[in-house]
């Protein structure tokens, strides 16, 4: 295929029409609703379902219909939207159906803003819904791999009949870039074994529920959950390196500060820095094991997010104290710039640097000192 | 002359809520205080003649504990007709 | 190579469309190239701006802090620009929007009347690609031509026989630039 | 003359029906509800293609009583659930099984937009004028006056609000194609009720748009009286309170002969 | 005050009242309905607001709305309803006014059951709302810890202009227990200087709201919020510790799991295994700095919680890998018994103990491997 | 005979009005909107003591133009915020001013259970057809046919279900004191349309239940016409789908005299 | 004779939206095309005689941005009655 | 000191109350105490229980695996309770209610005819505060006093008349207990 311009949002769009969406069911919501729009078209053109819902609750239950009817479904959404989501997430999850959400993330909390952000980490990758349970994540940086990883999305739900949240941030969804598409793949139902879709005379009748009145049996559901999520952690993590081999420092950033990262690391670079960068593509499951193995020979992690610290945790979960972590966020809707990283970067090569320190709470300090 | 009926209650699924006892236009039903079903309740039966059959209390019945027979009576032409 | 351009003006100056056509034209010439506008809220009218780097290899930042080149269609998008172009940068100014003179001296500012230029070819609309011309004179890794080809092949049909147009309001504002002296 | 008897079968425990007992309490006509769906899903042939969504209330494992899929909605969800099946599924029945709360609180929004988008659904509504699952509270359904756990002292209608009547709200909206509000507190209405929820799945099967049956129903635990008394009480006090009727009988479906 | 025999939930709604609750917003749910059922009788008597809402999302948003005019409101509800208040406690973060929220929480995901669970911990703790936001999270483990610290709780989310959540399980909900009950504080409305409670001539107009289109006014609102949440680490940590001084292993336990652990660390100590019992009151703030301490001296941490391990990862956090670390979970509304936390700490003592291990794949194969 | 001449003021800017200059599209209908509330809160004399709750919707900064307390509700629940306040200041006025998206689609549990209630709030409902600040998507109320950027070939009533005509709907409730629709095209149905709110705020102040006024109101922007167009729409297209009238008008709000 | 009024157009509110000039029934009034406002638009203003004072203009305008003054002409004693 | 007890039995035998009465006795002793029902779903009839726990300190798990104590009033709560007592504990059993012998000798059963008992008293409801004052017979931190002053003290007013009934069920529950042989 060849190259086109894509814009973020209508490239997963097309992208989820390509993997054999086969309905659509959402709100419209700032900086996602070309999604919608784009769907409201295309879905009818070619027969399938686009239902603009009543709210992003109905859109999520719709959602959690159809898949327990079987067939490849999405909705996409923005913050707040996700936020009215998190029960049907947590039924979806309880009942072992297969569903995918897009988070184009923004500005919060409450109404907060429109512009890029990523401060919805722990509720996606944490779970904001009751109950122990663990969605797939993953975060793309750039147009090429939100398309990739929206084709991917719909394999990981149903192979692991899970939830899989793609977020991402304005950026990411505004933004234009030569991509490829997929090839279209045609609209296949796979005969699930645990599918509602009516007895038809082929089969005993099916139920789908996540009640489990017995304490015992949901803790055995519980187990199922916690199995699968075991073969996800072994199976699915994916992460992109750069210049990590004689790293000296490694800057961890997702989705956009990521890629953000990425130019401030060059420049640095070229001034005989030896910094690399490790972008996390499933956010959910972390890729622990490359951080752990890093932490074994780095001096120092720079963890920059486009909020206050969230994957933050998840690294110093990763690191458990044997190398320095220092930490640079923006928030509300702020987009880190490659000159800011770049002076982190410079002052943590700097030093000097405490494995004992609070990232956190230090980088608050020079915020507000800066403020 | 009435069309003839009877019933049967059944012991799994009758949980003696009496709502077909008070629904009988023949008032032929009581529970049945003799008996414990499974579950630990008095079922319903019926204590005597004048079943007609009617369905009523199976139309009531929440539990769908009941089936109702009628026997139906018809004249058939004598063999050597 | 990367080069990162940022384009400013009125919403209804074409400064979106803009972008996108130099964006065309970057990947079609095989180059990598990322274009991002400034989203805001839903707020009517106002100033817009969208960024374009085009590079060589994998693009970091989609957006940049202090361009080397800039296009301003109006004046307040010359005070923003003119401020945060990196030394040594080029910054074009749509002269017809503008009354006052450049105040740095440690970069090159290249006034072209766009609007005159776009009515005299006879639709005012094309004041961006006047303006895009004019850029092309200190972006030599795109081509003219580059251009032409991005707007053949994406110029929205019905506005399929404004392309000759185009391609003139291209070359005006490219020879205006070079009129300029360095 | 020679005579001739023959044994008939004429009632019997509905085939749409699995073997499982029903958790309802004795008397709870929740289970005369679902027996008369089974029986219309058995006479129009369409066990074998519906998909059922329960609710969350007393009905919660109304999945376990027929003998049909089914899935269990959160609280209020059903018509959203129900929306996303049948569109991907339109050849099937979906019908959704609701309470009182379920429906006419948590789920008003949902309800009112699978309405008023014409959704070729099925609802069936249980309004017993309590929360019964979880103990007796006020519902929107509750009476003026009435005690709950959650309106001690009896409804008052200054704070608490005023009952809401779901079908003849829900008959303003143009999706709807069918419409009614039966009871089932004796003989006679029953036979009625079965009517309707008959036409309710014509009326799905002819896709004619959104189709709901408001049974009045009773609680007789938390209403604290006999199964019998609480028959008399929808006779005496919920029937004036919420008129039975045909709210909204669509063109089409006033033309179904049965 | 003499003790009386109250029952959990109507400890917790005869506590909100004498700690001068105006207002309650809330929907039926179990195991948490006794306290709307007590309130629906307790408010109107006192003349005060008690309002059935319609929905989680309805009594939220009222909740919302009263905080607003700058009266003590709370509502109370179970897991599933407490998801569909993620909206609304996102906004209330963002609008910094003060609201408490009980959650009795119920084994999940999805609809699950009514057990006692503590599966929506990391819901609470690391926030299932979108956005940078941190309440504050209480969770007692007695009926007298329930009454106190739901006073406490009006109190602290008026301090800090911030969520106040307590979250506890059905046991403690449903346990009876001798408790003291608070005098009956007088209703006042403190002169809020942000509440919009109406001009009344006497000021200028006011606006609460949590939309800041410019992301750099969002980011400093961020920062109010991060400074305060500074302010409440610093002086709100609540904990209780047992058997510490001399203890070689540590139990880490929240709300009942911590009290389970309680007996059976006295079986444990007579049995000559010097183990000691951490029970943090406030799970968020973490009780960081003990348990930093602790890390220096101890030879391990046994974590036991009513879930899957949520709270493992905070301890985790600030053990920072200088001890090893055991878990012990039940989930989806299984209770542990004395008995099964014994074996676990005498697992624990016989060692051997590995640094390296993760805690949580550990216990998830013996849990596995035994069923 | 003598005669003196006195310059005489007759309209100006309400002193409700803050001095911002609003952020609505030229010629958008919020404006007038907007206009008359504050017209009759100062008529009424109670700027002083009302709270104003603003959506998500263009409207989300009506706070920075009404010279009153105000909040911002999350999208559709400004009804429950309201009822919040209200019950906890019940001498305070307490109004919201809600979109269609944002009270007939996201927010009808809401509305339906304020309504039901009775809360005594006013209702300032403005319906233009579409979502306008997400950039002109389908609302509820979207006419059948009308091209909006997710009907992009016309709402297909098929697919997209009907139009909610709120104002009847709530009507079918007891808690509703007061509730009508009326439109701002003109000058004659601006000032029935003042008229109205005017009525709806002393049903408030009156503790006669819960009260609504729905607003036709235009889009240019996203109908993509002009101002004047866009009125001629209103009136041509708008009107008959919505017809304009009282639809309740409780007892008590019969009897106020203005 | 009709009464006379005039209005003043606030610049830093009118928008240019034009409802007063089509609503006005005297036609008096256009959008000032040698002017912007601070916003950029061209505001409405009175161009000609016969302005009444009926403030419809008034009525009309989404931005509050017209006031509308009316003269008002009445018989006084005269001095020495 | 901490003893627990299982209280277990038919949902209309009164098996909550049995122990709140417990719990109450133990609180005006002085003694902690924590009672907690098996609150299952919303399932009607069936099987009860509540677990007490008296102790002189803090009381940790309010649960308990093996009860040292348990009253079983029905015979399916035998079967149950039987196997999970500790060894050497004590069960009272509702004879009227089960037909069986123990099974167990480590442990100590005592059968007593509560339903027989509370009829010849007048009232066959009370036959839970005949078992209660069976168990007195082995918790001897608690008096029979301290029981008949919490049923005095938090039996609701409608049921004060009951009194004497109860405190006569607790002491021939406790006399009948008494006479079976240790
Ligand atoms: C989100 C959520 N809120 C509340 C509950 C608790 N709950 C379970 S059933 C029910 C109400 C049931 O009443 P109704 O719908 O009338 O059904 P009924 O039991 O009366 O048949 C409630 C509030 C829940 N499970 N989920
Ligand atoms: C939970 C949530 N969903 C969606 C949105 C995005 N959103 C903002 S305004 C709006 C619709 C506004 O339309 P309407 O209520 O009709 O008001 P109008 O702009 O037309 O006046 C939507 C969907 C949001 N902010 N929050
Ligand atoms: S109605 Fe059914 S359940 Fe009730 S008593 Fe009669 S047979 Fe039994
Ligand atoms: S069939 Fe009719 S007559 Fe016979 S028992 Fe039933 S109700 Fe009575
Ligand atoms: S609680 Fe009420 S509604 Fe539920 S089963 Fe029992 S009687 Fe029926
Ligand atoms: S978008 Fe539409 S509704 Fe919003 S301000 Fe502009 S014209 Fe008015
Ligand atoms: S007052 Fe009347 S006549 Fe004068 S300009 Fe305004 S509308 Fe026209
Ligand atoms: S109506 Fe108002 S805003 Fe529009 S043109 Fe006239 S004065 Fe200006
Ligand atoms: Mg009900
Ligand atoms: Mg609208």
């Amino acid at each position: 295929m060849t190259r086109e311009l894509w814009k973020g949002n209508e490239a997963i769009a097309e992208a989820a029409v390509r993997a054999g969406l086969e309905a659509y069911f959402g709100y419209p919501i700032t900086p996602q609703t070309e999604i919608l729009e784009y769907l409201s078209k295309r879905m009818p053109e070619l027969g399938r379902t686009f239902v603009q819902a009543e709210s992003e609750l109905g859109a999520i239950n719709m959602v959690y219909g159809a898949a327990c009817a079987g067939v490849r479904v999405m909705s996409t959404s923005s913050s707040p939207g996700v936020s009215l989501m998190m029960e049907g997430l947590s039924y979806i999850a309880g009942t072992e159906v297969p569903a995918v959400l897009v988070n184009v993330m923004r500005g919060g909390p409450g109404l907060g803003n429109i512009a890029p952000s990523q401060g919805d980490y722990n509720q996606a990758v944490h779970g904001g819904g009751h109950g122990d349970y663990q969605p797939i994540v993953l975060a793309p940086a750039s147009v090429q791999e939100a398309i990739d990883l929206t084709v991917l999305s719909f394999d990981l739900a149903e192979q692991y009949r899970t939830i899989c949240m793609v977020i991402l941030d304005g950026c990411v969804g505004q933004m234009m870039e030569p991509a490829r598409m997929p090839e279209m793949r045609p609209v296949q139902r796979a005969n699930w074994v645990w599918a509602t879709d009516g007895r038809m005379g082929k089969r005993e009748r099916r139920i789908l529920t996540s009640i489990y009145l017995d304490p015992v049996e949901e803790e055995k559901t519980n187990l199922r959950l916690l199995s699968r999520w075991k073969a996800i952690r072994q199976n699915e993590v994916r992460y992109k390196e750069y210049f990590l081999d004689d790293a000296e420092f490694v800057i961890v950033g997702f989705g956009t500060a990521g890629r953000v990262a990425l130019s401030a690391v060059r420049t640095a670079r070229e001034q005989g820095i030896r910094v690399g960068l490790l972008r996390p593509v499933t956010v959910s499951p972390f890729p622990v094991e490359v951080i752990d193995q890093l932490a074994e020979r780095v001096s120092g992690f720079l963890v920059t997010e486009m909020n206050s610290g969230q994957m933050l945790e998840d690294v110093r979960l990763a690191v458990k104290g044997r190398a320095p972590i220092e930490f640079y966020g923006r928030m509300g809707g702020v987009v880190p710039l490659p000159d800011e990283i770049l002076q982190e970067i410079q002052r943590v090569a700097a030093g000097p640097l405490s494995i004992g320190a609070d990232p956190r709470a230090d980088w608050f300090e020079r915020m507000t000192a800066q403020n | 002359m009435p069309a003839k009926g009877w019933i049967e209650v059944s012991d799994t699924y009758c949980k003696g809520c009496e709502l077909c006892i008070s629904a009988c236009p023949q008032d032929v039903m009581e529970l049945d205080i003799t008996r414990l079903t499974p579950k630990g309740y008095h079922p319903a039966h019926i204590f005597k003649d004048g079943c007609t059959g009617c369905a009523i209390c199976g139309l009531v019945c929440p539990d769908a504990a009941i089936t109702v027979y009628r026997e139906i009576t018809k004249a058939v032409a004598s063999a050597e007709a | 190579m990367q080069k990162e351009t940022i384009i400013a003006g009125f919403g209804g100056q074409g400064v979106l469309f803009g972008g996108q056509v130099l964006a065309y034209a970057a990947m079609d010439a095989g180059k990598e190239v990322t274009w991002i506008p400034s989203y805001g809220p839903e707020m009517r009218g106002g100033t817009a701006n969208c960024t374009v780097i085009i590079a060589d290899d994998e693009i970091g930042s989609p957006l940049v802090k202090n361009p080397p080149l800039a296009i301003a269609l109006n004046l307040p998008s010359f005070d923003k620009y003119e401020e945060l172009l990196a030394p040594g940068g080029t910054l074009i100014v749509n002269q017809s929007m503008v009354d006052r003179e450049a105040r740095r001296d440690d970069i090159r500012v290249i006034f072209v009347p766009c609007n005159e230029i776009a009515e005299e070819i006879g639709n005012k609309r094309l004041l961006n690609m006047v303006a895009v011309g004019a850029l092309l004179t200190v972006l030599p890794e795109i081509t003219i031509k580059d251009v032409e080809h991005a707007l053949e092949g994406h110029l929205p049909e019905r506005h399929k026989h404004l392309l000759p147009m185009n391609y003139e309001a291209l070359r005006r504002g490219f020879e205006a630039a070079q009129k300029v002296p360095a | 003359m020679v005579t001739s008897t023959i044994n008939n079968l004429v009632f019997q425990r509905p085939t749409g029906f699995t073997e499982t007992p029903t958790h309802y309490c004795p008397g709870c006509t929740h289970g005369v509800a679902h027996r008369l769906v089974a029986e219309v899903l058995e006479e129009m042939n369409v066990i074998d293609r519906t998909i059922g969504v329960a609710p969350v209330g007393c009905a919660v494992f109304a999945y376990n009583y027929f003998d049909t899929d089914f899935v269990e909605a959160p609280h209020g969800r059903a018509p959203a659930m129900a929306t996303g099946i049948k569109r991907v599924l339109p050849d099937r029945i979906v019908f959704t099984y609701q309470g009182d709360g379920d429906l006419a609180s948590i789920g008003m929004g949902e309800i009112v937009h699978a309405a008023a988008r014409g959704e070729n659904l099925t609802v069936i509504f249980i309004n017993n004028a309590n929360y019964g699952m979880t103990g007796g509270q006020m519902a929107p359904t509750t009476l003026p006056g009435m005690k709950t756990t959650s309106s001690p002292n009896g409804r008052d209608v200054e704070t608490q609000g005023f009952p809401i009547r779901m079908a003849e709200m829900l008959a303003t909206l143009d999706g709807v194609g069918y419409v009614v509000r039966r009871s089932l507190h004796d003989p006679k209405n029953i036979r009625l009720a079965k009517k309707a929820i008959r036409l309710a799945f014509e009326t799905q099967a002819r896709g004619l748009g959104f189709s709901m049956v408001e049974l009045l129903s009773t609680c007789p635990t938390n209403w604290g009286m006999t199964p019998v008394e609480s028959l008399k009480f929808v006779e005496e006090h919920m029937v004036p309170a919420f008129p039975l009727g045909d709210y909204k009988v669509g063109a089409g479906v006033g033309q179904i002969k049965l």
